[in-house]
């Protein structure tokens, strides 16, 4: 009798330990995760988090972001995961933080000149730099050059002219499609909600 | 990936027209936007810090030169072309980028790898100097012979004015023909291409009546000649 | 009797309304020290961290700071907030997670260039802008441009010349003294043990 319940609290004690295993397992799985996201500064592949994870299950690994997606958006939190097209994943700041923030970033960031610049590019990709500068002026040969260092946009010569393109690391640092039609539809989507919210008049 | 690019910022367009005389000779002066081309790039070497007098002295040369070309088509009495106008097309709102942080891959043993070949370049130059490379045109071959006479338009400008203001008394009226009378036709011309430029600073009014073809000049205040021909 | 007990829920409704209020407050504050702490990505000071809150009140930040630190404590995550010397705060990651991640990181500080120019900076300073210039090449010019804009070099004027040295942030990046005499022993010693590993035969 004596060695029976002995027996049977050995058992139960193993399975406790076995839960708490697992429980600690998926809590570090999280954390690595998290961990993953935070260092990258881009959007991962589920592929990605997978080898961080060193799991070849695509589904756990997405249970397990999918998880650490709803445990943010529960928290009150100035931080998000965000899921991109294409099973990819990305923490950012939540762009209401934006304003506030702003000024201690040490990267150097563009200013709203160039980043309409880059807006008209990517809406207008393939397009020609004499088209960018007379719809946006002179000011738009510095922004077409700090858009290129920054490798958000390619310069092609075809003849005598030159050709603007977003990069695939503008598409990836946006979510955006890679494919240039795909993306310009999102773009437009995109855009109609901003001038939707910025004028409510309209 | 700035590094890879040899070349100062001011050989770039828009900037190289002013670097690059040989185009100069060949482009439209309405083209050219001097007070844009002169502001940028002060702007452009006061931030990378590039502050190079012989560029300055260059552009300052060649902007010379464009105006001097502009006032050579104004003595042809060649109209500047309208202002093109601004083409239209959807502009879309800025697109601003998202904060991420990102860890960078640069350590410490990174800038120790770097710093030997730094010590290195130090030593080395300490031992040769270099000798820069001659980037910019001697200055005789960016100056073109210029007429002695545009060189002193200000102050052919102030003459002329402070005669014509003399002859009025401070402010009033005087036909072009009482002006030109005992002048040749070189001098009258010289002097009507002066009012044009004194008319263009605002500093006096022209106005033609169109069945005498007289020219009036309204110099100090008077805003007659911008009516409807209502000059008595 | 019953206007008092009236009064009396008015009461308590008007104080659970500032409850709330302050609560939420006081989690806005949370996430924007934690917005401020992201987006940096580096020891910010309580200075700055004031400048944030848009308030002067020392104690009333670092109370908000503890607070989210003692947050983070409490999750199970990968990043940790540290309170470093002279009350500065830095969010990061959790040491044990790094060598499951760092393949992630690709992106480097600087490209070689600037980096060059940044050690020689590092090593020399304070060092007049003209000698940089004049060991560097005309580049340096642009490469100071951009040290500066990241933070990681002061410049200081000095009569008609300008003295280059770096900041606390280069410091803490790097791990090195905030000490500028004992930054650059660490350097050269460092320096040192490095150029032997490097080259045995020497």
């Amino acid at each position: 009798m004596e060695a029976s319940i002995l027996q049977e609290v050995k058992g139960t004690s193993s399975n406790i330990n076995e839960l708490k295993g697992n429980l600690e397992k998926t809590l570090d799985e999280l954390a690595l995760i998290e961990a993953a996201l935070y260092v990258a500064g881009r959007p991962l592949t589920l592929q990605e988090l997978c080898s961080v994870l060193k799991t070849r299950s695509k589904n756990k690994t997405k249970k397990i972001v999918k998880t650490l997606m709803q445990e943010y958006a529960n928290r009150n939190t100035a931080l998000e995961i965000l899921e991109l097209k294409d099973e990819r994943y990305v923490l950012q700041l939540k762009a209401e933080f934006t304003p506030h923030v702003r000024k201690l970033v040490k990267r150097p960031l563009l200013s709203t000149g160039p980043l309409k610049t880059l807006a008209y590019i990517a809406l207008r990709q393939p397009v020609p730099q004499k088209r960018v500068v007379e719809v946006r002026g002179h000011h738009a040969y510095g922004h077409i050059k700090l858009l290129k260092e920054m490798g958000l946009i390619a310069v092609e010569r075809k003849g005598r002219s030159f050709i603007l393109k977003t990069t695939d690391y503008f598409a990836d640092y946006f979510g955006l499609s890679h494919d240039i039609s795909a993306m310009k539809r999102e773009l437009k989507r995109i855009f109609e909600d901003f001038s939707k919210q910025d004028t409510p008049e309209l | 990936m700035a590094s890879a690019i040899k070349k100062p910022f001011y050989l770039r367009p828009p900037w190289n027209i002013l670097f690059e005389f040989h185009k100069l000779e060949r482009v439209t002066p309405w083209n050219i936007n001097i007070a844009f081309l002169l502001t940028t790039f002060l702007e452009e070497m006061e931030k990378t810090g590039e502050i190079d007098f012989r560029a300055s002295g260059v552009a300052l040369d060649s902007s010379a030169l464009i105006y001097l070309m502009k006032s050579k088509l104004l003595l042809q009495l060649e109209e500047p072309p309208p202002p093109p106008k601004p083409s239209q097309d959807f502009l879309p709102p800025p697109l601003f980028l998202p904060l991420r942080h990102e860890l960078t891959s640069t350590t410490i043993r990174h800038l120790l790898e770097v710093l030997d070949d730094v010590i290195k370049s130090e030593l080395s130059f300490k031992v040769q100097k270099t000798i820069p490379e001659q980037i910019l045109p001697p200055p005789s071959e960016v100056l073109p012979q210029v007429d002695y006479y545009l060189m002193e338009i200000e102050l052919q400008m102030e003459r002329l004015y402070k005669s014509l203001s003399g002859m009025v008394k401070g402010s009033g009226i005087i036909q072009f023909s009482t002006l030109i009378k005992g002048m040749t036709r070189l001098e009258a011309i010289r002097t009507f291409i002066l009012l044009l430029f004194l008319a263009q600073s605002e500093r006096l009014s022209l106005w033609q009546d169109e069945e005498t073809e007289e020219i009036y000049i309204t110099i100090g205040g008077l805003d007659t000649a911008r009516g409807e021909g209502d000059i008595q």
